[in-house]
């Protein structure tokens, strides 16, 4: 019997990584995710663990919500996986980082209350944040800054939103308002929202903050901009947890919320367009992300108990051939040192065992009939087509075969096959190998023995089992899909051409609209105000008798040069006279 | 024999001040320090017993008459929950600083001054707490001094690495003068419309007054004593002592500052504000809550912008308190009992935060020879104890879940939501992001690079600086997770400041 | 690219990207062509003996999806490479300067 | 008019704060600065003094009369704001006696005691002194 939450396991044993080295450190890496895996299943039905936080509240750590069972599995499971994947990696503070970031994600789907959801949640932007920086470089270190502000961003916006609903349910005299049942605003609490008071806007502050990790654009620039920079293994742990958390949260709280269809249906075509035009072999992963966590958003919008399965299932199958294509991609990168497009072809010739499980995790994300993508993705379409949505299902259905041109395709086509470069670099190391072969196993196995993995989704047979992947027509029309948009890939190589190039997204108000901003408007102002502020306290230090020279250090910013002791003594006279008159006149 | 029990309230600062006046007559060697550790730590034991006498009493305080004279002639001592608090983390920090002194001072402070350096510094210590444990406004304003010389003193001491730093404690000597004369200006004026000294019997006349709201004696009163008390606890924009005298302080110094002056500035606030002025006076009838809340909120944005700019890691930290104390200030200008807990609550979080990090800078310091950023970089690599401690002091000032910091932050945004404040709630928040960009030029420095110079040869800290460091470190992270102690106690404390008992 | 790349006729264009594979081993990409060609004209008549499940009417259509598979990615990538990209391209350089 | 001029010593007071508080704004040297600021709070003392002035008081003088009681002479002014400012002077001067330190050790490590000088000083010496 378990009485904690199993993710503490990995929260708390990556404190111990730091101070072990060599086999034993390697041995704890790979025992730490299967003890929480072993853990996570040996959790009661009935589990309910409180701990008590300020005045009365009380956090409840461990409860079976009903998509924990997935997730928390599947999180347990791409934990292994990306500590094998890493095995062979020195960094010191990646590995600990990232086991916190996949504990905390394990965490996340055992809370039963808002409060240690939203903590977790938080220390996995911690976690993830120095997994990003851990690339070691200039350019991580300043997109790692730049995620950590965005999801610290998102954090505040979501606290915001909680509070306004703690506060409003504290009023309504709720006795624990942190329990999630009371947060979980579906269609019926959500849509059906007027705008009375704060607690109303709650909801929309909390979406706003999950939308945020979950990259929705125009809030998803953070995860192009920042995985891409990690390490080869950083990457491959940062695909699995921060979108599929999202995922999971959206799934508790705003199942059936209609807005989620639409921009799950963004995500889906944004993840495409961005991807088309990428250059970067894992940018062009990682916009794949994006599209993916689209379908999934997708169906948590129509929330309907098969689309939910659906989004669950996808999540699952997701982790898997995302971080099995993030594998290939970084076993490419530590192998040669390269990540561009441009850069790269021709890897075929030496790297077998890299492009095969490549190409089966580009088969498995374009669910390809017999591999995983194929049992889970199919669900949220045809929820899609049982509820009518017609401009959903349409969109899902040209998605689906867009997935299929960029990261089915594109991205093993232009790295192990088009143009040779005459990079004859090996396979990598066996840890490596070792991981891309489990997971590339794990992506047939589940399209073909899918039955366990529908046994533990949300709403699992209700009456009888709910949805059935292989029939003649469902294989038929995706193989016809996916093969004639292949059709479609080779015959517009030429356009395909990549190119040194990137795509402008949102992240350019950050990195360049607000600096350009601040230098040519901003500043200028602060500094006007400065100078206002200088010339207001010469003068009136003038009006004393007392003359002093300006300070002709022209680089400086006025407003933030220290206050000389004359200023100081007039402002404070000048805030006496503030109180004194508000005093009188009030 | 003396009776303790009885004679506690008045202990807690006779102890001190004589063990203060004794230090001087330590010698040199480890006697000082030995000397001032044994008197902080056992007027640290007095407070813990003040604190649990109070909480086993159950009743609301605990009234000590100096000299057995009737409290409305002569001196009141009074304790309730709120300053059995503050007192608890005055001395507590107090003796936690010294036992780090040693080394440190060792490194920074001419051997013969060291018996001076340490009767100051109790001296100090003895201020702060008189100025908390006093129910005498005049007492306030004697003590109030006490605390300040022995201060600008200490500040000064750092000549001896910085010659800055009596440039920086002459200028917190004027304005802080200033101040303290405000405010000796408002109990003045007080005292002319009460008659009395009394705190509690000076509510309780000014709230006999029949045009209390317009009684022009009391409102130059409260404009004296508003701006007195904002200088004191370093409100932007009077907070221009603070950033220096925090940067050029000797390392211990600047911890003990960080953590207790400016919180027992705040603490003033709330006595002068709540218990005489009254809630109703001071945030209903006057519009100052709002003048506290612009200055809190630019306070907040302003520091921390000035914060990233620092090169020095001190300076930075210095900028981040004075940003940190427009977050006290704006939860308790809500006047609401979420608000006024947050800014309680915070007293403590943030004084165990920064404390612990000051510390930690001061053992940079010892091994580096600077704070400034370019000495901190790489320096994991070698120092590893001590930049983690940064680091998750760092998180705490960000406000992250599981640090004392994310406590504050929960209460002050429920206040400022009880309030309607939602220009506040962005204005905490965007605070936090903000603060996250400076710890994280902090981070990146220590983990991010390679040591050059001095840092390249750095040892870890001494055991003796890395305890008192980790204990600070570690109860900001003991308070996050579980906050029954503190949040329990700043909602009482609340309540009884809302309750208007002064 | 290739040597190719000057050439203009459609033909040309459609075999440059196939060069450098075409150089190797032409035998290959014949095979590939071949098979794939094959494999897309039997899925795409499998219609014929495949009953679809209607939702919209649209999707009963004998070969919907293979000409939907081949119409949306021909608009995606158009519409990629040739608006968002006029709008949005720039070097990747672009954020270092 | 007469009310005005009636309280004059506020009066006095106030100028004399003033006068102190201009010093420290506006003089260079800090001697000077210490001294205005020994000034401003001079002016405080005789804020007190002048509040504790009963009209045609004396001096709080008790004695024993005839019947054995203890009674005071006549009308006495306020004895507790006098007390309290011996008090506030010690302060004062405690306060010039630090101040007067800082400045000499201030002369001993810049050579000069102009606010000006060694302003000018600290920024050449770069460092924290931008903020």
């Amino acid at each position: 019997m378990i009485e904690f939450p199993p993710g503490l396991i990995l929260v708390l044993g990556a404190l111990l990584l730091p101070f072990v080295k060599g086999p034993v450190r390697g041995a704890l890496s790979l025992l730490l995710p299967l003890a929480t895996l072993v853990a996570v299943w040996l959790v009661p039905d009935d589990a309910n663990v409180t701990v008590s936080f300020l005045q009365g509240m009380e956090m409840t750590l461990v409860k079976w919500n009903r998509p924990t069972a997935v997730f928390a599995t599947i999180f347990s499971l791409m934990a292994f996986g990306g500590a094998l994947f890493a095995l062979n990696q020195n960094r010191k503070v990646e590995l600990p980082a990232a086991f916190v970031y996949a504990g905390s994600a394990v965490c996340v789907t055992f809370a039963g209350d808002i409060l240690s959801l939203f903590i977790f949640w938080e220390l996995m932007a911690v976690g993830s944040s120095i997994v990003v920086w851990s690339g070691n470089t200039e350019a991580s270190g300043r997109a790692g800054l730049r995620y950590a502000a965005v999801h610290f961003l998102g954090g505040a916006v979501m606290m915001a939103g909680i509070l306004a609903h703690v506060f409003a349910l504290n009023a309504g005299g709720v006795e624990n308002p942190l329990l999630l049942d009371y947060f979980a605003f579906g269609p019926g609490g959500f849509d059906a929202l007027s705008f009375n008071g704060p607690g109303d806007i709650a909801p929309f502050l909390i979406l706003i903050g999950i939308l945020i990790n979950a990259a929705t654009p125009p809030f998803g620039s953070w995860l192009a901009d920042a995985y891409p920079e990690a390490s080869e293994s950083g990457t491959v742990f940062l695909s699995a947890f921060t979108t599929k958390t999202s995922v999971y949260v959206l799934m508790i709280l705003f199942a059936g919320t209609e807005l989620l269809i639409y921009a799950g249906m963004m995500m889906a075509v944004y993840g495409i367009v961005y991807a088309i035009l990428e250059n970067d072999m894992r940018r062009i992963l990682a916009y794949s992300i994006v599209n993916q966590v689209g379908f999934m958003v997708c169906g948590i919008g129509i929330g309907t108990e098969m689309a939910l399965n659906g989004a669950a299932a996808h999540a699952f199958a997701h982790i898997i051939y995302k971080a099995l294509l993030l594998m290939s991609a970084g076993s490419v990168l530590y192998m040669t040192g390269k990540r561009k497009c441009t850069d790269l072809g021709g890897l075929y010739h030496t790297m077998p065992i890299t492009m095969w499980c490549g190409i089966i995790g580009a088969l498995a994300i374009s669910a390809f009939p017999w591999t995983s993508g194929f049992i889970s993705k199919s669900m949220i379409s045809q929820a899609a087509a049982d509820n009518h949505l017609f401009a959903a299902w349409m969109v899902l259905t040209a998605a689906s075969a867009g997935v299929f041109l960029h990261a089915g395709i594109k991205f093993p086509w232009f790295v192990f096959f088009q143009k040779d470069r005459g990079l004859r670099p090996p396979d990598p190391p066996w840890n490596m190998r070792a991981a891309m072969i489990f997971f590339a196993v794990l992506c047939v196995a589940l399209g073909v023995w899918y039955e366990p993995l529908y046994a533990i989704l949300p709403f699992p047979n209700v009456n009888g089992p709910l949805y059935e992947p292989y029939t003649v027509s469902h294989v038929v029309s995706q193989l016809q899909l996916l093969l004639w948009s292949g059709l479609a890939f080779f015959l517009l190589l030429p356009v395909l051409k990549r190119t040194l190039t990137i795509t402008l997204d949102f992240d350019w108000f950050y990195r360049r609209f607000v600096p350009v901003l601040w230098r040519s408007v901003l500043k200028p102002v602060v500094t006007v105000f400065g100078w206002s502020r200088d010339v207001f306290f010469i003068e009136s230090k003038r009006f004393a008798g007392a003359m002093t020279r300006a300070d002709t250090e022209a680089a400086r910013i006025p407003l933030f040069r220290e206050w000389s002791l004359g200023s100081a003594m007039v402002l404070i006279t000048f805030f006496l006279f503030v109180f004194l008159v508000v005093g009188y006149t009030h | 024999m003396i009776d303790i029990q009885a004679n506690l309230p008045a202990l807690i600062v006779v102890i001190p001040l004589l063990g203060g006046v004794l230090a001087t007559f330590t010698g040199r060697g480890i006697l000082p320090w030995a000397w001032a550790s044994l008197v902080t730590g056992a007027t640290f034991a007095l407070t813990l017993r003040m604190m649990a006498t109070l909480l086993q009493s159950g009743a609301p305080y605990i009234s000590y008459e100096l000299g057995n004279w009737p409290r409305w002639w002569g001196i009141e001592y009074r304790v309730d929950l709120l300053n059995a608090f503050i007192l608890l983390v005055v001395a507590g920090v107090g003796f936690i600083t010294t036992l780090y002194a040693r080394e440190s001072v060792n490194d920074e402070i001419a051997k013969d001054r060291h018996h001076v350096f340490y009767a100051v510094w109790i001296l100090a210590i003895t201020g702060l707490l008189g100025i908390t444990i006093t129910g005498d406004a005049f007492n306030v304003y004697v003590l109030l001094e006490i605390s300040s010389l022995t201060v600008y003193a200490l500040i000064a001491m750092g000549k001896d690495r910085d010659r800055r730093a009596l440039t920086a404690s002459l200028r917190y000597l004027i304005l802080g003068s200033v101040g303290a004369s405000f405010i000796l200006l408002g109990i003045g004026y007080l005292m002319m419309v009460t008659g009395t000294l009394n705190m509690e019997d000076m509510h309780n006349q000014l709230m006999r007054l029949a045009n209390l709201d317009t009684n022009r004696t009391v409102l130059v009163a409260f404009a004296f004593l508003l701006v007195g008390l904002s200088i004191k606890m370093a409100l932007y924009p009077l907070h221009m002592w603070l950033p220096k005298a925090y940067t050029y302080a000797p390392s211990a110094v600047s911890a003990l500052l960080a953590a207790t002056a400016t919180k027992v500035g705040v603490y003033m606030a709330f006595r002068f504000l709540f218990g005489i002025f009254g809630v109703g006076f001071s945030f209903y009838a006057m519009p100052s809550h709002l003048i506290l809340l612009a200055m809190a909120s630019l306070g907040i944005v302003f520091s921390s912008l000035a914060a990233i700019r620092q090169n020095n890691a001190k300076s930075l930290l210095a900028y981040s308190s004075v940003g940190q104390i427009g977050y006290i200030v704006a939860g308790f200008s809500l006047a609401n009992p979420d608000g006024v807990a947050g800014s309680i609550v915070h007293i403590f979080n943030h004084a165990v935060t920064k404390g612990g990090m000051f510390l930690a800078l001061g053992a940079v310091a010892y091994r580096v020879g600077g704070t400034d950023i370019s000495h901190l970089r790489g320096l994991a690599k070698r120092m590893p104890l001590t930049c983690g401690a940064l680091a998750l002091g760092g998180l705490g000032l960000i406000g992250m879940p599981l640090t004392a910091g994310f406590i504050s932050k929960w209460y002050l945004v429920k206040g400022a939501m009880g309030s309607g404040m939602w220009g506040l709630v962005v204005v905490v928040l965007f605070g936090s992001l903000l603060a996250l960009v400076y710890v994280w030029k902090l981070i990146e420095a220590m983990y991010f690079g390679e040591p050059t110079g001095r840092s390249a040869e750095a040892k870890e800290a001494p055991l003796s600086m890395l305890i008192p460091i980790w204990i600070l470190v570690a109860l900001s992270i003991y308070f996050g997770v579980d906050a029954t102690f503190t949040g329990e106690t700043a909602t009482r404390a609340a309540a009884g400041l809302l309750g208007g008992t002064p | 690219m290739s040597d190719h790349d000057n050439d203009t006729g459609i033909i040309a264009k459609l075999r440059a990207p196939w060069q450098s594979m075409l150089d190797e081993s032409p035998k290959a990409v014949r095979t590939f062509w071949v098979v794939s060609l094959v494999l897309l004209l039997l899925i795409a008549f499998a219609d014929i003996f495949v009953h679809h499940h209607e939702h919209f009417g649209i999707d009963g259509t004998p070969g919907f999806y293979s000409l939907y598979g081949l119409g949306a990615c021909v608009v995606m990538v158009l519409g990629s490479k040739f608006v968002v990209a006029l709008v949005l391209k720039r070097k990747d350089t672009y954020y270092d300067d | 008019m007469t009310e005005l001029l009636g309280i004059y010593n506020y009066w006095i007071y106030v100028v004399l704060m003033m006068i102190g508080f201009y010093g420290v704004i506006a003089k260079k040297n800090l001697i000077k600065q210490a001294i205005a600021l020994g000034l401003f709070q001079t002016g405080i003392f005789l804020f007190y003094i002048s509040m504790a002035v009963v009209d045609g008081g004396t001096a709080p003088i008790w004695t024993t009369i005839g019947d054995g009681s203890i009674k005071a002479l006549g009308p006495y002014d306020n004895p507790l704001p006098h007390v309290l400012i011996l008090t506030a002077i010690v302060v004062s001067v405690s306060v010039l006696a630090v101040a007067l330190a800082i400045i000499i050790n201030i002369k001993w490590k810049y050579g000069t005691i102009e606010y000006d000088e060694i302003t000018a000083m600290d920024r050449a010496s770069g460092g924290g002194d931008d903020d």
